[in-house]
Formats: C-alpha cells, structure tokens, sequence
C-alpha cells in the first residue's frame, strides 16, 4: 500500500525519506539491530551520543524497569569522536539510510570542537546536540536548564557546522517553548522533544538506589503525555521544526506527534523491545495517509484541531 | 539471531516450583549454542515493558526448552502461556560456553536456578570427556538436578547431600577432579561466582562462568548490562560480549 | 501483626496516627469512598481542592487513560468555601481521621480568604495550598512555577492561621528544592510532592484533543520514578518534612517514598481502582516494619544509603 | 456497592462478536436494579490501569450477566477470562431505571450495544405493562437481538428490518405506541440519544436514557464524568447521578 504516498520529510535542510528516525542511544552504532531490521527504510538514525574523549559510562545497575517505562543511567559511554571516525563511519556510510551525529560534551567548547572534526565527514547529514542527558555531572542539566547556556551552545555549534543543528530538548522545564525560541534566534534548524525526565527507584530492603548513577532518565510509554505535551506548547509558541520524540510504541503514537506539531519523531526504548518497530511504523503511517487520503505525511504536521 | 513468533509446545513444573517452558522454534534451535540466551516478550502488552532474558536450557530437534522460577510478573505470565500460544523470542543472543577446548574431565558448578544452561552443554560436551557436576543449594528445596549428570549436592542448611555451600563441596572433591586436566563451567548468583573465580584462579584452573545482569535490549544497543573488566579498562556488556567470560577476563 | 508498631507520624506540629493520607481530588469529600474503605484506619484524607466560590469544572471529556497512568482535566470542579462548611463539614467531623483541607484560588488574596474562614472550623487539622494544578487559567500552573508568588503565597496564608500550613509542589520544574526552601522560608510547615505533570493525549482520526481543556494532569504509577526523583532532590536540599505522592499502588511503593524522604505519603489514582488501597497499605507497612524488627515507622524517612 | 471477587462461571460468544460473560456475584446479582452497572478490574496489574464500566446485562439467582464487544485491550483481556478465575467487580453502581412509574407500555430503544442493560429491565418491568421494543444497527451484522422482546429492527443500510435509523423507526410505529401511556426506555451511542431525546420532547413522551461517559472511579470520587445539567447550572456526574438521566435533565 505504500503507492502514491510521500513520506518525505524536511527538517530545516535536512530531507528524509521518511519521518520514522531511531533516536540517540537506542541503536548504538547501527550496527548490531542491523540485524533485525532494514536500517534503509528509515529515515534516519541518530548515533549514541558522543564526546571528544571515550568515556566508560557508569558502573552497573544502568538499568531499572519501571511501569511502562524504564530508567536509564548509561552514563554516555561512548567511543569518542577520534575512533567514531575510524571504527564507525565506513559501517554507517553504508546504511541506505541518513546518519545524524549526536553530541554531549563536557563544555561548550568541547561541543564546538566534536562538531567541527566531524562535520568533515560526509555520512554525518546533522548534528543532534544533546544538552539534556541527565546522567553526566557536567555537561548535562547544567546547561539543559539554562537558557543562555542552550543559547551559547547552539551559536558556537551553528558557528562549526555548515550542517543542520538539532537542538534536543531536557522535558525537566516548565517553559519549553523558551528554550525553542533561543535555539530558533541563534540558528539552530530544529529541536528535539523530548529527552528523558528525571526519576529514580529504590530498593525496600537495602535502601540504596537501583541505580549507581541514583537517578536516571525516565523513557517508554509512561512519558508520552508529557512529551506530546512538550511538543505541543513549542509548536504553539515557536516556528521551529520539531523532532517529536519519547513514548512512541507504533505509528498511531507517531502520527499523534505529527498532529501536535513534530515534522518527524524518534523512536527510542521500542527499539530495545521491537527492533523492527521503525520499519512497521513507516508502513503503518503509510497505510493511514492512504486510509486517510492524505498525499503526504508532511501535511500532518501541527494540524491539531482545537 | 532473529525474533521469532514461537509456538509454546509445553509447561512443566519440576519439583520447587520451578517451570520449564517447551516451544517450537527451529530457527533458534538449530543455530543455538550451549550458553547463550533468549530475551522473551512475556505479555503483548507494554506490561511489563522490557522482554526477559532467559538461558537456553536445552534443545530438542526443533524444540527449545528455558528454565525458570516465579520471581516477579514476567515469569508469573510466563508459566501462564496455554499451549499453542505464541510467544515473541529474540535469539539466540550472546556468546556461549567454550567446551571444544582441550580438556579432559568437564566440571560443572551451579548454584539454584544456575543449573539452567547445563542441560543443553551436556548435550553437546564431546563424549570423550569426562564430566563431573556439583549443584547447590539454600536447602534441599532449592537444588536442581533436572537434566544433570554425575553431581554431587551441597546445601547450606545441610538438608540435602554436603552441609556448606557448591565451593567448599568443590573444595572438597579438588582431588578427584584435579586429577584430570578440567575445564569448569559456572552458573549462578554473583557470590557463587565470585567465590568460584577465587577458587579458580587460586588453583589455576581453566573456569568460564555464566553472569547475569539487568538488560534491556539484549543485544548490545543499550549499553544498559555493563560488567567491570578485568583485564583491560571499561566494561565489557554482559549481552554482548558475554553471558558466558573466562573468569580472568572480569570483575565479578 | 499490628503489634508493637508506632506508626504515627509527625509532620511539623501535625500529628496523624500514621503515614497514609488520602490525597485531594481523589477522595471527593470522604462520603463516596466511605462505603468502600475504613477511613477510621488512615493518617488523614485531603479534600477536593476549595475555592472560595463554587466552580462548575471543565465539560466533557476529564479524563484519558494513558499507559500506566492517567490525565485528567477536572477544572477544580468545587462547591465552593460556603457549601463545604455548610454541606460537608458535619460529615467530615464524624469521620476518626484528621482531615487536611485543601485551597486552589486565583489570586494570593483568595487563598489567604479561604484560610481565614476555614480556619475556625476545629474538624480542618492542617491546610493543603494547591499551587500547581495544571487545569485552571489562573491560580494554575502561574504560581506554581513562579517563586517569587508561592513565597506570597506561603507567607500570606501562614499569616491567616495557626494551623499547620502545608504547600503542594509542582513537579513541572527543574529545581523543586528551590521551591520546598522558599516554603520553609517563609514560614510552610510541610511541603506535599508531587502534584500531576502535564501531558496531553489527542485522537489520530480527529486531530481533536481527547481532554476538552486540550492538557492535563499525569498521574499514576507512570509517575512514580519522577515523583521519588523530586522527593529525594528535596530531601537532600532542604530540611523540611516532605509528604510524598505520585504513583503509589502498594505498601512497597509507600516504604520507597519514605525512605527517599517522605514523612507520610499520599495515595491518588489508586483510590479509583481500589479503594481500599490505604487501608491495605497501612497494613502493609506495618507487616514491613514487623519483619524489618523496625518499631516506629517514622524511623524510615530518609534513611535511603547512598 | 461493594468490591467483589467473584467467579468467571462461563464466556458466551453470540453473533456478530458480542460477548456475554455470566459472574458468580451474589452480593451484587441479590442488590442490583436494573440500569445500574458494575466496574471491573480485567487485570491484575497495571495494565490496563483504570477499571473498565459495564452495565448489567441481566441477574440470575446469584449470578450476572455482562455483555460487550472486543474494542481494545480491557475487552480483550475480559474475554479471555477462564472459567472459574476470579474478577474484581465494583457494583452495583449508580442509579437505574426508573421502571415502576404509572405507563402502560414500557418502549424499548437501543442502539447496538445499547441493548445490554434491557435483558435485565425486562425481567423487572411489571408483567402488566406492555412492552415495545426497536432495535437498531449499522447493518445486520450490528444488530443485537440477545434476551430482547416483541422487538422491530433497522439498519442503516437497510441490510436487515427497516432501512434508516432507529429513531426513524420509532416515529414510522409512533401511532401503535402512543395509543397507550408510554415510557421510553433508551441506550445506545449518543447521537442516538440525543435524536431520541429530541423526539420524545416533541412528542412530549416521558424518556429515560442511560448515558455513558469515560470513567475512572465510576463512584463519585474522581469527578470525571461531567454530562451537563438541563435543568440546573453545571454538570451531573454520569456515574453517581446516572448513568440513567430522565432526557429533560440533561444536555445530551
Ligand atoms: C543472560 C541471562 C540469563 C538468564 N537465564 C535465566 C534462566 O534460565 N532462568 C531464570 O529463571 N532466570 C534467568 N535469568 C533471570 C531472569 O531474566 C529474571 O528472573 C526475570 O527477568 C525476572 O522477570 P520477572 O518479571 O518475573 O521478575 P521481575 O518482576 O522483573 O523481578 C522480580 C525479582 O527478580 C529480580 N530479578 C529480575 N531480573 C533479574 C536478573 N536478571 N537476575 C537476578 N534477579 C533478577 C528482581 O530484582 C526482583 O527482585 C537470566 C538473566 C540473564 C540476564
Ligand atoms: C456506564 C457505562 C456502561 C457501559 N456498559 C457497557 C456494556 O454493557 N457493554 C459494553 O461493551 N460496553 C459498555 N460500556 C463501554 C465500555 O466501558 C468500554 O467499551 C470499555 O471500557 C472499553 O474498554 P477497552 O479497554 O476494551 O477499550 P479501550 O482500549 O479503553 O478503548 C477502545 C476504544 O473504545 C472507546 N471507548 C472506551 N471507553 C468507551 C466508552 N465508555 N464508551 C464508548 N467508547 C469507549 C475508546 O475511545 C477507544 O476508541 C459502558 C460504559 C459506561 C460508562
Ligand atoms: C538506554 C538509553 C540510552 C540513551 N542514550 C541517549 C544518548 O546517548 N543521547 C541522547 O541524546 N539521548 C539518549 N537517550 C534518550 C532517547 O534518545 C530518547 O530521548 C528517550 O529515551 C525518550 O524516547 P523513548 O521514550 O522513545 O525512549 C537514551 C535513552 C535510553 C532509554
Ligand atoms: C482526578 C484527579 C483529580 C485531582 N484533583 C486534585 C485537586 O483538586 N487538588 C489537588 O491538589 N490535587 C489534585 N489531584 C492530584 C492528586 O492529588 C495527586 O497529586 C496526583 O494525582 C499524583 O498522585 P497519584 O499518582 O497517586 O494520583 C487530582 C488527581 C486526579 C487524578
Ligand atoms: S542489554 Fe542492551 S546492551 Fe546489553
Ligand atoms: S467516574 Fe469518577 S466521579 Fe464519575
């Protein structure tokens, strides 16, 4: 049923076949769920988030179920941008499909540094810039929480990169739309929402955390209110492109986050439990628009009635 | 490895209640190697969330059996499936045991529900090798010898077989088994591990063990199941580069 | 096994004889769930959030079930100040269990005015100041996320009572402990987490809302790890007793939040799908307590080891 | 109204996948009228979170009936429910018909499902009032005849009985019925409702619907189920004030 149909997308500059983008830290490299599904009918992955320097990540438990979601404390372990470019782009460069480079560091500089040694390279389309890991002393809510850090970030980012610069979003913040309207001022071609919230669990008996990290980050079905709420008040506030990301299981959840206002979304934790999730939510959006006779599923975008 | 709708052929309960689940699954059961794992959609729900990693007990033709106890929802709706019922298995995942290697007698060290990924080694250990196993336990109630060969029990409270736990029993028989050129293979809690790794390397001996570790994905995605290296920096990932690790190669 | 087990709790000079309150909008005025539950049993229930004049509430649709969780959209539907004394005090008086009277207004004034007149009812033992439900225009989310109006509002409504004085957060910020510090500042005797965050749910076929008020409040066990995650952040950063909610099922749920801080918990969704969920879990707690050979349960909170 | 746990005694598929299933309930079967319902926890876990209303099919003894059709999750897992397992059932809840007025002829109209609380009112309603029933459908396939009496059918695609909507139906037989005292007896989706509510008004009949709403506590609580008042400021609770409104109190 995928005839007449144009799932293409654009970001800003950025064009996608389709809206369905694995999200950061959910498919590694690319290549271990290359296995499991057709990475090439995707629209795009997004890396693991990466930093100047590897980094180990944090000791065991990283992870701890919760109800219809999970918590999270990898602690960006990552390679590093110097064997990222060895050890990674001849497989990505592969992948039918288009590869957007996320980034945490540990200081804006150091943000500005990855983006300029990687935008050399031709397979990376974007850069995703991951201001709201809340797993990493430094680096992480720091500056996703404030306004002028996100606002000096994605100006020295914009200054290194010819490149599409997607801002993602921290959800912890009462005013989203804020934080939308700096990364529109200072250049920035489009946003995530929603990275993970913040959350923790304990055990009854030996009262210590679950997590070494003692929180973490809270992705899965649970968060997708919040997050197509995230979505929405961006979408009403700011003319921005938005990635709309956090909770999304099938495409009913992806076409629900095309209608409050994202141009494309994410799929994260599904990934883990479905790894071919991606490919049957492009079909199932396919199927809809055809249901629905609707010519392309950019014309979904931000048609909320209200 | 693939994900593969599977047709569920059989529950049994053992003894202690613990349940042994059959299924029809040729896709698994002819590539499967002793020691690596299952990670099992248990509900077509999003409860619970996250699938559940489970060993590969044994493999019969086309059939895979998993091993488990009732420790939370997952196993509890696990040992619920009706016959016929598919069942969402993504496998076979990780690396399994090394028991080609050369060596005479196969020691076999488990510890509860440790036991689990034996039956289907047994099948496949050359039968040139001589095989000596040794099970525990809490108490009579936690030993399981369901597919095991040759063993000798330990229980802490002493109520089956050898009063102490699997190690000091190993301890035990160090002669009878020293005797040989062993390889030992464990699986169990991460004490029993531990003190097994000590037991190992104390008397040089080959060991490769079984670990365990909370896991999303399974398949090396999610960073989530790390395990302390111990002879380079970082982690190594339990799905990924493991279960199953030469003692020598990490923290425990 | 209720044996030797102290089980009362003292937040601030507010004593109730154990931890397990009922929380607002989730026990209406005690009467319905009165069939259904030994109220007798319980710390304390909360009553429905009060304005001054009697609100109709939102139309149709309240509420959405999400995964795990729930969003609901009430509008603070009340009879308003008069009616409560009239119609609802002489039963609450009756009920063996204190009762903690819970205000929402529009303005600084209209809180302090409700206090001022609720306060010479002997039945209210301690007040609840509503300053973060997401569903009214004013009064809503506007003090709520604004510290300089919840230190108005604490200082105001303090001075218009002896009564212990007790200000319900808000989780939709990024630093809640900045909020619990300006309570205790200003005079608060306890502060309650977390109120709902703000999600929203829209129908793929429409593209309308599901919640005529477009967002409303997440609640339910989806909300738990952040819920723990704001308890702990205060805990660890103010000294004030906290009164922890937000997802809680079970007894185990209840020990987790007192041991992350929590001098007592409310219970809120779960009141709708068992209600008698406090009773059991006062029973439970006390079964913990008895195994754990703890003989007061206020010895739990914030005893978490990290 | 009371929590029950009560014994699954039998899951009945009639036509068209309409569900019937048949609880052991004394508690709520010996104290429930009819137009009430009850509302049940198809789980035990989280999933699906909210309990899910019914109303009640009918009484039997000590036993209940609810009927209903597979439209997501909370249906689904309801009718895969095993015999002899046990429901978490909250009821009898709300208020019913009113059915011992002074008519002579009690006028049945439901749409689709809006039939299930009617086997129940029929065993109630006095032997001596007449009875009329109109029952309407999408198409053959949408019509529920289940415990239904002296009834006429409309589709509206004509597939079955008379072709249009039910309440088109009703006006064509408004002369047999309206030589007696009539009682409109009325539920089904609320376009119905509120065409039947326009009609009975016209022709000034006495009308009572059941309405319905989403719920989450379904006793008065959560204030979730506002249906606005006609006859005052402001809104009735469905669960608590209804589900059955006489058609003048409410804006349908
Ligand atoms: C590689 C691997 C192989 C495994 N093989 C088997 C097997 O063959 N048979 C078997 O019964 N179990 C095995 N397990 C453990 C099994 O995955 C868990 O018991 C199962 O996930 C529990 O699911 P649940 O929903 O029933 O319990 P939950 O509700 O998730 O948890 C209930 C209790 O069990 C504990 N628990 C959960 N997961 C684990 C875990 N991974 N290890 C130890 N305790 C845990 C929880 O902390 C909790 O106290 C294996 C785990 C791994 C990682
Ligand atoms: C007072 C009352 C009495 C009812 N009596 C019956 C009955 O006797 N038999 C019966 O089959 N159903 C009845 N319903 C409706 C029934 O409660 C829903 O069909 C059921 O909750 C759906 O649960 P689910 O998990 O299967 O579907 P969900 O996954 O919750 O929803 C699936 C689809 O059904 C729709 N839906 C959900 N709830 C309702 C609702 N209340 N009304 C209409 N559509 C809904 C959803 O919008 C969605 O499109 C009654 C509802 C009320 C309020
Ligand atoms: C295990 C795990 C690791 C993650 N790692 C990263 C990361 O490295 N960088 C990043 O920007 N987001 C990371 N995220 C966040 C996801 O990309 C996504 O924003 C979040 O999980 C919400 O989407 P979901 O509910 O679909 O999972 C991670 C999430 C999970 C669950
Ligand atoms: C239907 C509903 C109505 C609520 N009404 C109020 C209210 O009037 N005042 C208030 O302070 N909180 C109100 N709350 C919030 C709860 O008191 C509680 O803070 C929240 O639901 C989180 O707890 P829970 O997850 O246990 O439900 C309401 C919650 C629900 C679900
Ligand atoms: S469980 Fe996901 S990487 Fe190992
Ligand atoms: S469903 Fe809760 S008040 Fe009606």
């Amino acid at each position: 049923m995928t005839n007449n149909i144009d799932l293409s997308v654009n970001i800003g500059s950025l064009k996608l076949k389709n809206p369905v983008i694995l999200a950061s830290g959910t498919v590694g490299y690319g290549n271990e769920i290359s296995n499991l599904t057709d990475l090439s009918k995707l629209g795009a992955i997004v890396t693991k988030s990466l930093s100047l320097k590897p980094r180990k990540g944090n000791p065991p438990q990283r992870i701890v179920e919760t109800a219809a979601g999970m918590l999270n404390a990898i602690g960006l372990a990552n390679i590093g941008v110097e064997e990222f470019i060895k050890e990674k782009i001849p497989f990505l460069s592969q992948l039918n499909t288009s590869i957007i480079c996320n980034i945490a560091a540990s200081s804006i500089d150091e943000y500005a540094e990855c983006v300029r040694i990687l935008t050399k390279e031709d397979t990376i389309k974007a850069f995703e810039i991951n201001i709201s890991c809340p797993n990493v002393k430094e680096g992480g809510l720091i500056f996703g929480h404030d306004i002028k850090a996100v606002a000096k970030v994605t100006e020295k980012v914009r200054a290194a990169t010819d490149k599409p610069v997607i801002i993602k979003l921290s959800p912890n913040v009462p005013d989203i739309a804020s934080y939308a309207r700096v990364v529109k001022e200072e250049g920035g071609d489009a946003v995530s929402a929603i990275n993970t919230l913040v959350g923790t669990s304990f055990n009854i008996y030996t009262r210590k955390p679950k997590l070494f990290n003692i929180t973490g980050g809270l992705s899965g079905p649970a968060i997708k209110p919040v997050a197509l709420a995230k979505v929405l008040e961006i979408k009403r506030n700011v003319d921005i492109p938005i990635i709309g990301l956090g909770g999304i299981m099938c495409w009913q959840d992806a076409v629900e986050f095309m209608i409050v206002g994202a141009s494309a979304v994410q799929l994260g934790t599904v990934n883990f439990i479905n790894p071919n999730a991606g490919v049957e939510i492009v079909n199932g959006l396919s199927d809809y628009l055809t249901k629905m006779s609707i010519d392309k599923v950019s014309s979904l975008t931000g048609t909320f009635v209200i | 490895m693939q994900i593969t709708n599977s047709k569920v052929a059989q529950i049994i309960e053992l003894e202690n209640s613990i349940n042994l689940i059959k299924v029809h699954c040729p896709e698994i059961a002819l590539s499967a190697a002793p020691g690596q794992f299952c990670n099992i959609k248990v509900s077509e729900s999003t409860f619970p969330l996250l699938r559940r990693p489970f060993s590969i007990c044994d493999v019969d033709g086309e059939f895979i059996y998993f091993m488990f106890n009732l420790v939370g929802e997952g196993t509890k709706l696990l040992a619920h499936k009706k016959i016929g019922e598919e069942l969402d298995i993504l496998g076979p995942l990780g690396n399994g045991f090394n028991y080609n290697d050369d060596y005479e007698a196969a020691v076999f060290v488990g510890g509860g529900l440790g036991v689990a990924p034996f039956p289907f080694l047994l099948q496949r250990i050359p039968s040139d090798k001589k095989i000596f196993s040794f099970i525990g336990g809490r108490s009579a109630k936690d030993v399981i010898t369901y597919g095991q060969k040759n063993y000798l029990i330990s229980t802490d409270d002493g109520s089956k077989g050898f009063k102490g736990n699997v190690i000091e029993l190993l301890n035990e028989n160090l002669k009878l088994i020293a005797s040989s050129n062993i390889k030992i293979f464990g699986c169990g809690p991460t004490p029993m591990l531990r003190a097994l790794k000590d037991f190992a390397i104390q008397n040089n001996l080959n060991c490769e063990v079984s670990t365990e570790c909370a896991m999303a994905c399974g398949f090396g995605i999610c960073q989530g199941c790390p395990i302390q290296a111990a002879d380079k920096e970082g982690y190594y990932l339990v799905c990924k580069d493991g279960p199953v690790f030469d003692v020598k190669k990490v923290v425990i």
